[in-house]
């Protein structure tokens, strides 16, 4: 199976670590794929606000580039970031359903010489590792089993709800699945699909900020060592405002949020720099968490 | 922010000779001063969503992250759509809160699309110029929508400074050492990111082309 | 092509209903009437206000006398509510009844449009295309079927319960088949009954011991239906007797098999504890069960899994009933008709993960809520929760399952009232503050409204507001070890968190998961929900499309006890009206095949359902056996020469019913 | 050129679409449609039949010959037919019927096969709504227009070749 | 000595076989020539056009027109005869059903002739020059027919008697008419000369077809190896015959061929290939429409197969452009 990559503005910024964690972590199960050429921005949560149709074929653009750069039969579309994930399945999806947008953003692609047929599947990496490439086939790659890690899985919003097929929408239990496969183990809480705000930290930060403060206390109540993201600006929300939400708070959270590409990672022994652990604010220690396989035998 | 309840809501004239009580404010609303169609046109604009199906039941409310603070929860937000109090509904701060988390979409029993409802709204109140000045929420958007549209790419660096500017320049300062931080870790670029084929995007997006977008 | 020339010139008389204002207020009847007479081989055309009426009726029949008119034409309703009606007219009038035909311009136009020139076109053009049609309508001859007197009945709740007596107080044979290893259905489970809070066993006991002991019932437990043949008045059941591995015919309930099992204590969840309890297994369900059989279950049972109890329940039985070797048994019977009353299904909780049902152990269900107050449950009716401790707050949650889309839309009527119930049971078992979160209170029925009167005095909270959610996230101190009920209280219009000890979801009410197979097996129909569907929703509310097979109870929609009941009954008049009438009229319209015309080519042989055309090896040609055939005309359309015709739907009929309806089409440029 | 009386007709042309109903399930639903008040265009025109499986191609390829617009069928859902497996030849014929259409130019929307069960009067409403829109758009299929035409084809090419000279016969 | 009644034979588009099958009746003919005068037979005798105009109207006993209506001429022929004649005798499929030249029905008369004098792998003519309707030629105008677009039956241009089927109709009906005929002991008008019931009655294969077959396969004639002693649909072919009317007396099916329905359907029948199509479908096994297509997809071309000889009196007639 071959994919396509849409990484999506943010894995070129703030979310670098994501992507280069994504590469190494593929490269290293022998993932196939290849880079969506001349991708555009999603549009996110902006863009709809103005000018849907706009919005709409603005995404649609890509799915038709898609069917460009692979001749035929289905197209796997993976979009890591949730925000991307989201609008690119939710244009998928209404293109389907309603017969004017299909209409009006045909037209509008048009117009650019694009057309699109309805050939792309739109996924996310989290989906494609777990359901396509299999828990079994990662447990056994697994160098540097996370035994004793505990782990909080914070799948934010918008990449289960309401287009993803992949898992449930309030109570999802892939990553956790995942989490558990590198040796780790899950912590159950209750906010694992609870907003942090998105753009709101940006925008109206005591609204922001509180969503993170009430995500962030839970995790480290309920013991978690670590929490995991699978979208950039979670983990950008999550780790970046930690210091403020402190101040402001008088709390004490101290919590380091990775991508869960990057525990796959360190699990597989894949180096810091390949997995961009550089680029975190808060360097999770997972030293004494890691032992190697043959260790674990003797253990 | 003030309460645009209070605004909007007429008051009677009262005759000069009476004096008026400051703490007792007279609210009522006249079938005349609402616009009893915009319920019909939001649910044609979200997808003839049965705005109109809607059972009042409050779910929506309760499971959203951010309805505490909204000025009205968004089953009003529904409730006053459909009803025609558009100016209550364009002015409020609710639909600028709305995170697009989807959380109600998933779970109303009536299958009612409210991120696409709430997504009509900002569009109107956009449109119509209702908004509040200076709310950095649609301020954000609009900065987002023109980056894209001339570059077919967002870079973040690039949209905060954009909106700082027009918002509030003095947060800049503030948010300035979280800013180097990230860029010391390479998280933020100064280049900025764009498509080759920006033709096509400005195909795509045509009659907005090199023009201000609203 | 054929010749249609008839023998005996046509005389139609067409006559158009106004049926009040329902017709005449859209359709122009006067318009249609005044046309149709100009259409050939009309004689007589006129309007009047309700053709169903007797004076209507008789309108017809003096026509056909002094018009001798040998063609009769309705317009008016549907053809499934009044053509009988009218062919019994017809024929009174002298007329063969299948002369008769009959034009919908109620369900398919005056109700359905609101342009009245277009309905008044769409209604002429529908009389023409009938005008046309009867032109080829033949006289044909009625047949009748002999009813038998037996009657089958599926399903041993309630519903089920009262239309076996009712028949069998009547002197009607009756075999009462349930699935289960006792009747009493669901509504032994309850504790008490609203509004009058009487006790349910108390009122149903009763009625189960007068079914095991009646004459005229045949009780069949631990049984099912597994093939239905035949049609109204003759049908041929086959039921499957599962193995109870006990002889009925011996045991008499003395249970000390039950003492003896090599099982101290019971290992398997509890059926009718709602998994509440445990059980052994060699079991009785409960202890008025009926009848008061036990009986063993083989996955549970050592003896079945490895072959080497020591079958200390063989020797505690005196009368040598238990039977390890006893084998399932296949009854078959005759009936005349039939009664479904399979009941309902109560809505998996865990398919609203919000509700934490399952996760937290302090959720329950109305129905595990039923068996904890109830004096003969798990606890003996002290409310003691999973972990122990006695709630001090509970929240019960309305529309469970109910009213969403995302699950059932449609409302299940009783949780309302089994709501308010049980905050009173609850109140009154532990003295706990209640909360409802409700939507809208529905408390329609007879002293309903004055129940929630009570309830309101007895200071429960009613929160108007869905809940979205009950979790164990803690945001105050207060709130720690509780479960969080997060919803809007929409009277206030702002989000509260309602911390509780219990929460109980009242649960809807949904078909039977295999509700689709028994209406196939009984060839009924089911409405987009899964409930069974009634004939008529308003006038024929107990029976079904299929003739002689009628339905009690909530396996035709959400329904309380009294509405069951009282449906129950509906279904046993209906049954009895078939069987007293003593035979039944049967549409004619088989299918046969013309002889002379038939080449032989067998291609119908291959596609009749009901293998009702043979072959005459001599003649090498076709023939259809009548009494099989059920006239859906298959093998007419399949016919490769068009030698096989359909009573009452030959091919001349319809060709000249389409040539009616488009002889009219303006012509067009394209 | 059109005469002004064509003209007005052809401004006043409604979608004529026949509809073969089954008695136990589409009719049934048809009827509910009207019991619940479902409005819906005036412009089908039901027969009703006892099962889908009674409807003969022929049925259908009439009633385009003489000015349907479109043709819609209605069966019980498979699995479902009052009679067993009508409702599966039906489908079975309908499956070539469509190719066989398409290959003779008709197009795919004028001919429809839905399975509505008796509980669906809704499902009534919408496809009768759809279907009438569908056909509003592709216009008039007018088969006994044209057949006329093509019996006067002759006069027609006669008079575009030879002027003024009037077909022999004509 | 009376009389002789006149005859005559014309062919309009047909392949030339319906008149080559008159001389089928091998020695019969002379007995037929004997009691008839035939005045017109351009096939066999040079009679002109205006030779037919002369006569009075009415005064031929029976014209026999083979042929499709595809040309001006071939209308304005038989209108002459129509005229002339007593009776007409639709003979053969193409002048019953339309026949195989009716097939041109599923194209438009540009994308024939485009074909015709451009396309087709034979056809050299890089001037893409077409033939003139009218050219002078020493200054004489000839003039060419016109080519219509539609194809019709005989009975779609002129009232027709009787009906003569089979491509071409076998010498032992065409004996039994012109018997008929001449003893002046004729059927209804409109009858189709030949048994009204299908050729399966008199199929010599009939009695091996099964009463229960399922389809999960057509296959084509061409590519398996046929059991001559076996009914044809028993061994998955498309045979034509049950909703064809027989007379033939199976003779392609003798000769291990499916009918292909040159006979026309029975007279209860209005649309021959839409019965064929419902009798096969409806024996097909599978239920769900994948499967269902799967196997219908084995009949490459319906139409071709099903209207093979009876497109233009289908009732959809021809394509619609």
């Amino acid at each position: 199976m071959k994919y396509l990559s849409y990484p999506g503005c943010s894995l070129r910024s703030t979310g670098r670590a994501y992507e280069e964690s994504i590469v190494a972590v593929f490269k290293a199960l022998e993932i196939e794929y290849e880079e969506l050429k001349d991708w555009n921005c999603c549009g996110a949560t902006s863009y709809v606000s103005i000018d849907e149709t706009d919005a709409f074929a603005l995404a649609a653009r890509n799915l038709a580039l898609a069917e460009l750069q692979v001749a035929e039969g289905t197209i796997n579309l993976i979009a890591p970031c949730s925000a991307c994930y989201l609008v690119l399945s939710k244009t998928e999806r209404y293109l389907e359903d309603y017969p004017d947008v299909r209409t009006n953003v045909n037209a509008k692609l048009d117009k650019a010489g694009l057309h699109y047929n309805g050939r792309v599947e739109v996924r996310h990496p989290l989906d494609v590792l777990v359901n396509d490439y299999g828990l079994e086939k990662i447990s056994k790659r697994v160098k540097y089993p996370l035994k004793g890690l505990k782990v909080a899985s914070y799948y934010g919003c918008q990449v289960v709800r309401p287009f993803a097929k992949f898992d449930h929408s309030h109570y999802p239990v892939t990553m956790d699945k995942l989490v558990q496969a590198l040796g780790a183990e899950p912590v159950d809480w209750p906010l694992k699909t609870r907003c942090c705000g998105g753009s709101l930290t940006g925008t109206t930060q005591e609204a922001g900020l509180r969503l993170n403060r009430l995500l962030l206390k839970e995790a480290q109540k309920r013991g978690a060592d670590i929490m995991l993201t699978c979208c950039p600006l979670c983990q950008h929300n999550l780790e970046c405002y930690q210091e403020r939400i402190n101040r402001i708070y008088q709390e004490e959270i101290d919590i380091p949020v990775a991508y869960f590409t990057q525990l796959i990672g360190v699990a597989l022994g894949l180096s810091e720099k390949e997995l961009g652990m550089q680029r975190l604010f808060k360097k999770p220690s997972l030293e004494k968490f890691m032992h190697p396989k043959g260790e674990m035998a003797h253990a | 922010m003030q309460l645009p309840t209070q605004k909007s809501v007429q008051q009677d004239e009262a005759p000069q000779k009476i004096e008026k009580m400051k703490h007792v404010v007279r609210r009522i609303k006249f079938e005349s001063e609402l616009d009893l169609d915009f319920g019909e046109r939001v649910a044609e604009k979200a997808y003839g969503q049965k705005l109109l199906s809607c059972i009042q039941c409050g779910t929506c409310s309760a499971t959203c992250p951010l309805a505490h603070y909204m000025d009205y929860t968004p089953r009003k937000i529904i409730a006053m759509t459909r009803e025609g109090f558009k100016e209550e509904v364009l002015n409020s701060l609710t639909i600028w809160l709305c995170a697009s988390c989807y959380s109600c979409y998933v779970q109303c029993p009536r299958q009612i699309h409210i991120t696409d409802v709430m997504y009509a709204l900002k569009r109107e109140a956009i449109q119509l110029g209702f908004h509040p000045k200076r709310l950095p929420i649609p301020i954000l958007a609009q900065e987002f929508y023109k980056r894209v549209l001339k570059d077919g790419r967002n870079t973040e660096s690039w949209l905060l400074i954009s909106l700082y500017l027009r918002t509030n320049p003095f947060k800049m300062l503030k948010e300035s050492i979280l800013g180097l931080k990230l860029f010391l870790r390479g998280r933020l670029t100064i280049g900025k990111e764009h498509v080759k084929r920006r033709d096509q995007i400005h195909a795509i997006l045509e009659h907005k082309k090199g023009g201000q977008p609203l | 092509m054929h010749n249609y020339e008839q023998k005996e010139a046509v005389r139609i008389g067409f006559y158009i209903c106004h049926c009040g204002h329902n017709i005449a207020s859209i359709v122009d009847v006067k318009a249609v009437a005044e046309y149709v007479k100009s259409l050939p081989g009309v004689v007589v055309s006129c309007e009047y206000k309700y053709m169903c009426s007797d004076p209507g009726q008789e309108l017809i029949q003096k026509d056909i006398h002094e018009h001798s008119l040998n063609r009769i034409i309705v317009a008016s309703c549907s053809p499934l509510l009044h053509e009988h009606t009218f062919r019994t007219a017809v024929e009174k009038g002298g007329l063969n009844p299948y002369y008769f035909q009959m034009v919908n311009i109620r369900e398919d136009v005056s109700w359905v449009h609101t342009d009245a020139k277009a309905a008044t076109e769409k209604s002429k053009d529908l009389a023409r295309a009938a005008v046309q049609r009867v032109f080829h309508h033949k006289a044909l001859e009625t047949k009748h079927v002999k009813i038998h007197p037996d009657v089958l009945i599926v399903g041993g709740g309630i519903a089920g319960i009262h239309a076996a007596l009712t028949l069998a107080n009547s002197g009607k044979k009756v075999f009462l088949v349930e699935r289960q290893p006792t009747i009493g259905g669901h509504m032994a489970m309850f504790d008490k009954t609203f509004p009058t809070l009487d006790c349910a066993a108390c009122i149903l006991t009763p009625k189960m011991s007068q079914v095991k002991n009646h004459p005229n019932i045949t009780l069949w437990t631990y049984s099912e239906v597994t093939k239905v043949d035949g049609y109204v008045g003759n049908y041929k059941i086959t039921i499957k007797r599962k193995p109870r591995y006990i002889n009925e015919e011996l045991c008499v309930g003395c249970m000390d098999c039950i003492e003896k099992c090599v099982y101290k204590e019971g290992k398997t969840p509890d059926e009718f504890n709602v998994g509440l309890s445990k059980r052994k297994p060699v079991y009785i369900p409960f202890p008025q069960a009926t009848p008061q059989i036990v009986l063993i279950d083989p996955e549970a049972c050592i003896e079945f899994k490895s072959g080497r109890c020591k079958k200390t329940c063989v020797e505690a039985c005196d009368r040598k009933a238990i039977d390890f070797n006893q084998k399932e048994e296949m009854k078959e019977i005759e009936v005349g008709t039939i009664i479904l009353a399979t009941g309902y299904h109560t809505f998996d909780a865990k398919r609203v993960p919000f509700y934490g049902y399952g996760k937290y152990p302090n959720v329950y269900t109305s129905l595990e809520v039923e068996r904890l107050v109830n004096a003969s449950g798990p606890t003996g009716g002290e409310l003691i929760l999973r972990d122990g401790r006695h709630p001090k707050t509970v929240g019960i949650i309305h529309c469970v399952g109910s009213r969403d889309k995302n699950t059932n839309r449609w409302c299940s009527r009783t949780c309302c009232m089994y709501s308010l119930k049980l905050a009173h049971l609850l109140k009154e078992h532990t003295e706990a503050e209640v909360y409802n979160f409700y939507i809208d209170i529905r408390a329609a029925g007879k002293s309903y409204e004055e129940f929630y009167d009570k309830l309101l005095d007895e200071n429960v909270h009613f929160i108007r507001g869905r809940v979205a959610e009950v979790s164990d996230w803690a945001v105050r101190s207060s709130e720690e070890g509780k479960l969080i009920i997060r919803a809007e209280d929409t009277m206030i219009g702002i989000v509260r968190r309602i911390p509780v000890d219990m929460v109980v979801l009242a649960v809807g009410m949904e078909p039977q998961s295999d509700s689709q197979d028994v209406r196939r097996l009984f060839n009924i129909s089911c409405s987009t929900e899964g409930f069974f569907l009634e004939r008529h929703p308003k006038l024929a509310p107990v029976d079904t499309f299929t003739d002689g097979i009628f339905i009690a109870g909530a396996c035709q929609g959400p329904k309380d006890i009294p509405d069951s009941v009282a449906q129950a009954g509906a279904a046993a008049a209906q049954a009895l009206t078939l069987i007293d009438t003593g035979e039944i009229e049967l549409e004619p319209n088989t299918a046969f095949v013309v002889q002379d015309d038939c080449s032989g080519c067998r291609t119908c042989l291959t596609i009749c359902p009901y293998n009702a055309i043979s072959r005459d090896e001599a003649k090498q040609k076709a023939f259809i056996n009548e009494a099989l055939c059920k006239g859906c005309g298959t093998c007419v359309a399949a016919c490769p020469s068009g030698a096989i015709k359909q009573n009452l739907f030959e091919d001349e009929m319809i060709f000249s019913e389409i040539n009616g309806l488009l002889e009219n089409t303006p012509v067009v440029c394209c | 050129m059109l005469t002004a009386g064509e003209q007005s007709k052809t401004n006043t042309w409604e979608p004529r679409i026949v509809a073969f109903f089954c008695n136990w399930c589409t009719y049934t639903a048809a009827d509910l449609a009207g019991v619940s008040r479902l409005r819906h265009a005036p412009n089908a025109r039901i027969i009703r039949v006892m099962c889908s499986g009674r409807v003969d191609p022929q049925f259908i390829l009439d009633a385009f010959s003489k000015g349907a617009d479109g043709v819609l069928l209605g069966g019980c859902h498979p699995g479902d037919c009052h009679y067993m497996e009508g409702n599966y030849k039906a489908l079975r014929r309908m499956r070539l019927l469509k190719r066989m259409l398409k290959d003779m130019g008709i197009e795919e929307h004028r001919f429809r096969l839905e399975w509505i069960s008796a509980s669906e009067g809704e499902r009534i409403k919408t496809v009768i709504n759809e279907m009438t829109e569908q056909v509003r758009t592709l216009g008039p299929l007018g088969l006994p227009k044209k057949f006329e035409e093509w019996d006067t084809e002759m006069e027609v090419l006669e008079r575009t070749v030879n002027g003024k000279e009037e077909a022999v016969h004509a | 000595m009376p009389e002789k009644p006149k005859v005559t034979f014309y062919w309009c588009a047909s392949c030339g076989g319906c008149e080559e099958s008159v001389v089928d009746l091998a020695e019969n003919i002379l007995d037929v020539v004997a009691a008839v005068d035939i005045v017109m037979w351009p096939v066999a005798m040079d009679f002109k056009k205006k030779d037919v105009e002369a006569m009075e109207d009415k005064s031929i006993l029976v014209s026999m027109i083979n042929g499709a209506i595809r040309t001006s001429e071939q209308e304005e022929m038989a209108k002459l005869m129509r005229r002339k004649s007593q009776l007409v005798i639709a003979y053969g499929s193409c002048a019953h059903l339309g026949g195989i030249p009716g097939l041109a029905n599923q194209f438009q008369r540009e994308e024939i002739l485009q074909y015709i004098f451009e396309e087709s792998p034979s056809t050299v003519n890089p001037q893409k020059t077409r033939p003139e309707r009218k050219v002078m030629t020493n200054g004489n105008a000839v003039t060419l027919p016109n080519f219509f677009n539609v194809v019709r039956a005989l009975d779609q241009v002129i009232d027709v008697d009787y009906y003569l089927p089979g491509c071409p109709p076998t010498p032992k009906l065409l004996k039994q008419a012109l018997d008929a005929l001449l003893s002046g002991n004729l059927p209804e008008k409109g009858t189709v000369l030949a048994p009204d019931i299908a050729l399966c009655d008199e199929c010599p294969k009939k009695d091996t077809k099964p009463s229960d077959l399922k389809f999960t396969e057509f296959k084509r004639p061409h590519l398996v190896q046929i059991d001559s002693a076996t009914c044809l649909l028993a061994q998955g072919i498309v045979c034509m015959g049950p909703a064809t009317r027989g007379g033939c007396e199976g003779v392609c099916i003798s000769g291990n061929m499916p009918c292909t329905g040159c006979f026309g359907p029975t007279s209860r029948v209005k649309d021959q290939g839409a019965k064929i199509l419902s009798a096969l479908a409806s024996q097909v096994e599978a239920k769900d429409e994948k499967g269902i297509d799967a196997t219908l997809a084995t009949i490459p071309d319906p139409v071709g197969t099903f209207y093979r000889y009876g497109l233009p009196i289908s009732l959809l007639r021809r394509k619609n452009f």
